[in-house]
């Protein structure tokens, strides 16, 4: 028992401090939401081409770097911090999980390869227009008909859709529900009948697609491991993504404290500081507390991934709803508490109460996780 | 105490109503859009305030030697609903027919009084407040915009050097009601003055500033070298403080009804999008739906408190908790119009960042607990104003 | 259109609050607290014979003052704001709108004649062990055979039901539901068969009581008016009761909040009065904030019942619940601010405190209350 | 960062796990509550601390010449979690063990070690904590309880003067450690000393403090030329701020996580009474419960991580959010348990005035946000000692 992290933990940290004070300075961020693409690819290459980032929770079987999610969300934590937009969550903490936990040996291989590399930039088409959270949301159909079969249908609020080299399609047979039907497959983006559309989303630095599957075929090769265990696969890969997602809602949390308590000692009104007074000071405490209990849940559930004890599903729900709130809190009070500048496009503030409100609602709210967690609890149905 | 109107209240009712439908099913029906922050299409919307003018429903309260009507608060009420109802356009004029306006009815001379209400009241002349500076937000006091008296061709002027932000409809503006530090040296409360400058000289610059929602419907003003005649400052030079402060009371009237029927319109919005989409089955969005359901019935109620009592010249112990429980309300609105859209809430309608309507209030809702006095700033007024509690030690600046 | 109290109106506050400032000073209250009965004899024989309050909202015809229902909410409002302990609330804002808008003429002026000159005290039994509000939770039974009808079951959470003279008992008739079978029965408390219990309440100003009822004989003359129009006569009195509930919480946030000012105000801590602290400050503010939306929406709620304009209903509603919290948050501040004193027996902050929970459940809480307005804003059922 | 546990420490939990069943449902088989705050019973509470001494059980973290084991920390949770898992009583002695021993030994003297350490972890000599005043409540360094050096019959002797409140356990207690003023004419944080002071004396007098539930846990306790030997202070006379700081900073230690364990219990009570009356399908108590749930699980982690922090000797930023996160969490456990057991949570079980568990603990819940630092205090510290915010004036008593 050691919760506290590693050296090794801390110089990795370090270097993701050092590579997002340039990288996720404001300026950098700003220009890069504002291009199509909505990333800086130098950037991204240096994440991971130089860094090696890009595999850090994968095998080294496949390339990876051989660590684990106690890593990835130090990652997440540090990048999340600087709202920085890359395709990192996309293509490390959605897609790859999903083909790992869904994926035939050999799949991986070829498939997490390019990943682990750098070379492929990867995204998980799950949510159909309806945006319902996991698998009850998914709004693409997979007809076979013999030994061909067809996608057909919508998902929407693909992250990073656009910019995606390899998409991971979830399916279900027609008519099938709830965990029975599922299926995932890998689907390089340039396929026939594969339409992309950027959307606008209200968060500037995690862009959305929507992606129209017009009778696209599949072979059957494409179709990761074996039907029947896919929607487990995507369920687990699902509480992984919704612990990284968690780690990085802490950092952004942080880096609202961090931003609006410097404010707070340099901005005079009433003849002091304003992180003198009580209102102020308090509110900044309030933001610490949340920030420390969200670290606590995210470190907490990054661990239990990690060595396997403990429910897996009580403490990604536990991370995702709480950290969410932080995060909205800290942002909110971010806004608050710079008062008009807080308000401005120029401000930073805006970034983060978007990014926190956006990804509240990402792989399923506060609200839809605690009801998850109150099943999980034993309290049976809700009447 | 009593809720209902008398018969002639209810006839004063169906000749508002009747006027406003005329107007907004006949030659304004463009203009029907029930937005409360609407600065689309401003030179048809200047033609609404003119129609509003001539047929004397644009500032019906004041004396008609001004434009109004003499009307008791009970057609102000009527009026206030009715318009809502009617779903008629936000207006361009508020600021002078709400704020300015009645400073001067109050505080102005005579001379004033005759120059600037008419034309205020006919949609002539259209008004924006400076109050606010990059370093005065929440601190009025700290003003630094000043103004000394100069020799000028027709007489003695002020010559105002500073800058001002959060000037909203400053672009449409004839007008400004600025406060400035007319005696050097001074600081904090005293030393300023109330002064009324055109905005149309050389020496007045708008700069929009834009908002997290994309849109810029702020501005900030620069002043520099602008000029306005000596005569053109309300109350005594120095006392502005004094001045200014009636002017926030002011933002207590009647308006607040219209404002009320703004937000529930955009309830209503949100209450049909949770039917269409399926929350409003849900227990807790139901509960959030109910709150603010309650909450707007409960500033009805506070505002016909505050208008009554502001009749009978008591202060209200209400007035001084409105400000913050409307901000605060609104606030949770926006955040319970997310949660109801869901996902979609968070999809635009075009490139490159057009929002929906209700996404651009749950954005613009935050600036509510800042502008007119922080949260923060607020509970201070209600500790120290309401409940004398002692005041914060201030800093030795 | 005048939405302030009139100079009659300001006049009845007034003398309420020479009577209460007499009558509800904290040691009066808490010697009446810790007697079997629970109120003070001498203060309940003023308010009802002197003051003549118990007829304040009750027609001339039957001996009342002919007032309404914002005249009562202005006595509640003062009772409420020194937590006074007394019947008049079972008495006067429950049972007797109950026999108003249920009995007969004739049953009205026997019953309600008693009430108004202060000689009968009465209370509702409405509830039965479940403790469900409204008409789901009577746990009564009228079981008619022939002409004869006997009361069968049990009432609890009686408010002052061990002090009252006169029983007004709602009860079904057997396995009926929602508004069909409901009848509500005048029962001296005398009566064969009755046997009344206090119980231990949380708060001890407001004592309840079970009732049981043991095949209590029941004569025609009884049963208030005709039965269809029981259920709907019943809701329109516990309308009315929660209103004058409202009022009452009002009073006791109002209570709280002066109470806590003046404590504020004169207690030093790290060398100056606590109240010049902003974490002190901003919470009184809150306090107030809450009070004062408190008011408007009591006052609101009485004049609806007065005007016959708009909806009681909703009124009531918003009004039972918005009063109910707005009465905790400040009784909780009131504790908290106080400090440890604010926590033991000897401060009166506990009296507030567990009034304001107990009044809270009382009729309902602020959650059924909002589901109820959620249902009257056309949000059609719940899933 | 890892979770799991070392063979070695899974033997160590088999150990503990074993003593504990075998104690607790044979000779002490009355004493399995599982409750917290529990004051009965008193004599053979103690008999139960001295079998825990006995076993070397009571203060495992502490040398093994003062009665522990050296336990790891990893230890240390592990004992924590099966004390609480086996429903072992409330630690009569917790204060001497949990905060006044671990003072002693970071900061008294040889002797003093060995006159008090081993007697406390045998249950042979209980504690109690003299921090509180009538006038120093939030603000402990306005302490005005005063001792002066005197000489008595076996030498110089402290005699003690003054009041101190909230001392809970003061009926149980052999030895009081209390913070007094020793220098006449000093104020604030100066000139204060850390007093160990006999309780069974003529000059200490103790008067229950009834509290809103209806019993009395906590004391007055009144010093009245009480008197204790010159070598009774821990650090130097005067350094007494410092030293009581120090034992503030141990009530973070491995007790978090048996605090957690009686929270459990709570939470589950809570649970099983919703199941019982079907409250657990209302979807808004469900939201609750998870919230609880979640809270209590990150309080666990909040708790390993501050023990390990403390271990390598870090002063993690968790550790100052820890107070206010707890005790505003249980707050709100109370009133979550009330509006779980609904009108039925507000009957008594006994006349006069016996409530049920739950509701005592509603009630005794909203304590936790005032003692030890209200909530208020607390966030002074996290935001003056943790951000680095400039603090706030004081005012000139």
């Amino acid at each position: 028992m050691q919760f506290a992290f590693t050296e090794e933990q801390d110089l990795i940290r370090e270097a993701a401090q050092t590579f997002f004070r340039e990288h996720g300075a404001s300026q950098r961020v700003r220009a890069a939401m504002e291009t199509p693409l909505g990333y800086d690819e130098g950037s991204w290459a240096t994440m991971v081409r130089e860094m090696g980032w890009a595999g850090i929770a994968l095998p080294e079987s496949v390339g990876g770097t051989g660590l684990g999610n106690v890593e990835l969300a130090i990652l997440q934590e540090e990048a999340g911090r600087c709202v920085q937009p890359s395709p990192f969550f996309s293509t490390v903490c959605l897609a790859a999980p999903a083909i790992r936990h869904a994926g035939t040996p050999a799949q991986q291989e070829s498939l997490l390869g390019p990943i682990a590399t750098g070379e492929a930039r990867a995204a998980l088409a799950l949510t159909g227009a309806g945006g319902a959270p996991g698998l009850e949301g998914i709004g693409v159909t997979l007809e076979r008909s013999g030994r061909k079969s067809r996608l057909v249908g919508e998902a929407s609020y693909v992250v990073h859709g656009h910019a995606a080299d390899l998409l991971v399609v979830a399916a279900r047979s027609p008519g099938s529900r709830g965990a029975e039907g599922v299926s995932l497959i890998a689907l390089p983006a340039g396929t026939k009948g594969v339409r992309i559309e950027k959307l606008v989303a209200l968060d500037l630095t995690r862009p959305m697609a929507r992606i129209r599957l017009e009778n696209v075929e599949v072979t059957t090769t494409q179709i990761l491991g074996e039907p029947e265990a896919a929607a487990a696969a995507l369920t687990q890969a699902l509480r992984l993504a919704q612990i990284a997602l968690a780690a990085e809602q802490t950092g952004g949390a942080q880096g609202a404290l961090e931003t609006t308590t410097a404010y707070a000692k340099q901005r005079v009104q009433f003849g002091r500081a304003i992180g003198s007074f009580q209102a102020i000071k308090h509110r900044l405490a309030d933001m610490m507390i949340a920030a420390e209990a969200a670290k606590s849940a995210a470190y907490y559930a990054a661990c239990i991934a990690d060595t396997a004890i403990g429910e897996l599903a009580e403490a990604a729900a536990i991370a995702k709803s709480r950290c969410s709130d932080a995060f909205f809190d800290c942002a909110a009070n971010m806004v608050q508490l710079h008062g008009g500048i807080g308000f401005t496009w120029e401000h930073d503030a805006q970034l983060y109460f978007k990014r926190a409100r956006a990804s509240s609602t990402l792989l399923g709210t506060p609200q839809y996780h605690r009801e998850l967690l109150a099943q999980l609890m034993g309290l049976g149905a809700a009447s | 105490m009593r809720l209902d109107f008398s018969p002639q209240e209810e006839t004063f009712r169906r000749e508002a109503a009747t006027w406003l439908e005329g107007q907004l099913s006949g030659p304004f029906a463009d203009l029907r859009t029930g937005r409360a922050h609407d600065i689309s299409a401003p030179e048809r919307r200047k033609e609404w305030e003119r129609a509003l003018g001539r047929a004397r429903w644009s500032a019906i309260g004041w004396p008609e030697e001004y434009g109004g009507r003499n009307a008791t608060l009970a057609e102000q009420v009527i009026f206030a609903e009715e318009y809502a109802r009617a779903r008629a356009p936000g207006r361009l004029g508020h600021l002078g027919i709400e704020l300015c306006g009645p400073t001067i009815l109050a505080l102005g001379t005579e001379a004033q009084k005759r120059r600037f209400l008419p034309k205020m009241s006919a949609g002539e002349e259209y008004w924006c407040q400076g109050y606010s500076e990059p370093n005065a937000g929440s601190d009025l006091s700290n003003v630094r915009t000043r103004a000394r008296l100069e020799k000028g061709p027709n007489g003695p002027e002020w010559v105002i050097e500073g800058q001002k932000t959060w000037t909203s409809l400053a672009q449409f503006a004839d007008w400004c009601f600025l406060v400035t530090r007319t005696e050097e040296g001074s600081t904090g409360a005293r030393g300023l003055s109330y002064l009324l400058v055109p905005m149309h000289q050389k020496g007045v610059t708008i700069r929009p500033i834009r908002q997290m929602t994309g849109e810029a419907e702020f501005n900030e003003t620069f002043f520099d070298g602008a000029r306005t005649a000596a005569e053109n400052v309300v109350g005594a030079p120095g006392e502005g403080w004094k001045v200014a402060m009636a002017t926030l009371s002011f933002e207590r009237g009647a308006s607040t009804l219209a404002q009320q029927m703004g937000f529930r319109n955009q309830l209503d919005a949100i209450i049909g999008a949770a039917k269409d989409n399926g929350a409003a089955r849900d227990p807790l969005i139901r509960q959030r739906l109910a709150e603010a359901y309650a909450g707007l019935k409960i500033m009805r109620a506070s505002s016909l408190r505050m208008l009554t009592s502001a009749q009978s010249g008591k202060l209200s112990p209400e007035a001084f908790t409105y400000k913050i429980f409307w901000a605060t309300w609104h606030r949770k609105l926006g955040e319970l119009a997310m949660d109801v859209l869901g996902p979609a809430g968070e999809l635009g309608t075009a490139a490159p960042y057009e929002l929906q309507e209700l996404t651009k209030m749950f954005l613009f809702s935050r600036a509510d607990t800042i502008y007119a006095g922080t949260n923060q700033v607020q509970r201070n007024i209600i500790a120290e104003r309401a409940l004398g509690l002692p005041k914060e030690p201030r800093g030795g600046a």
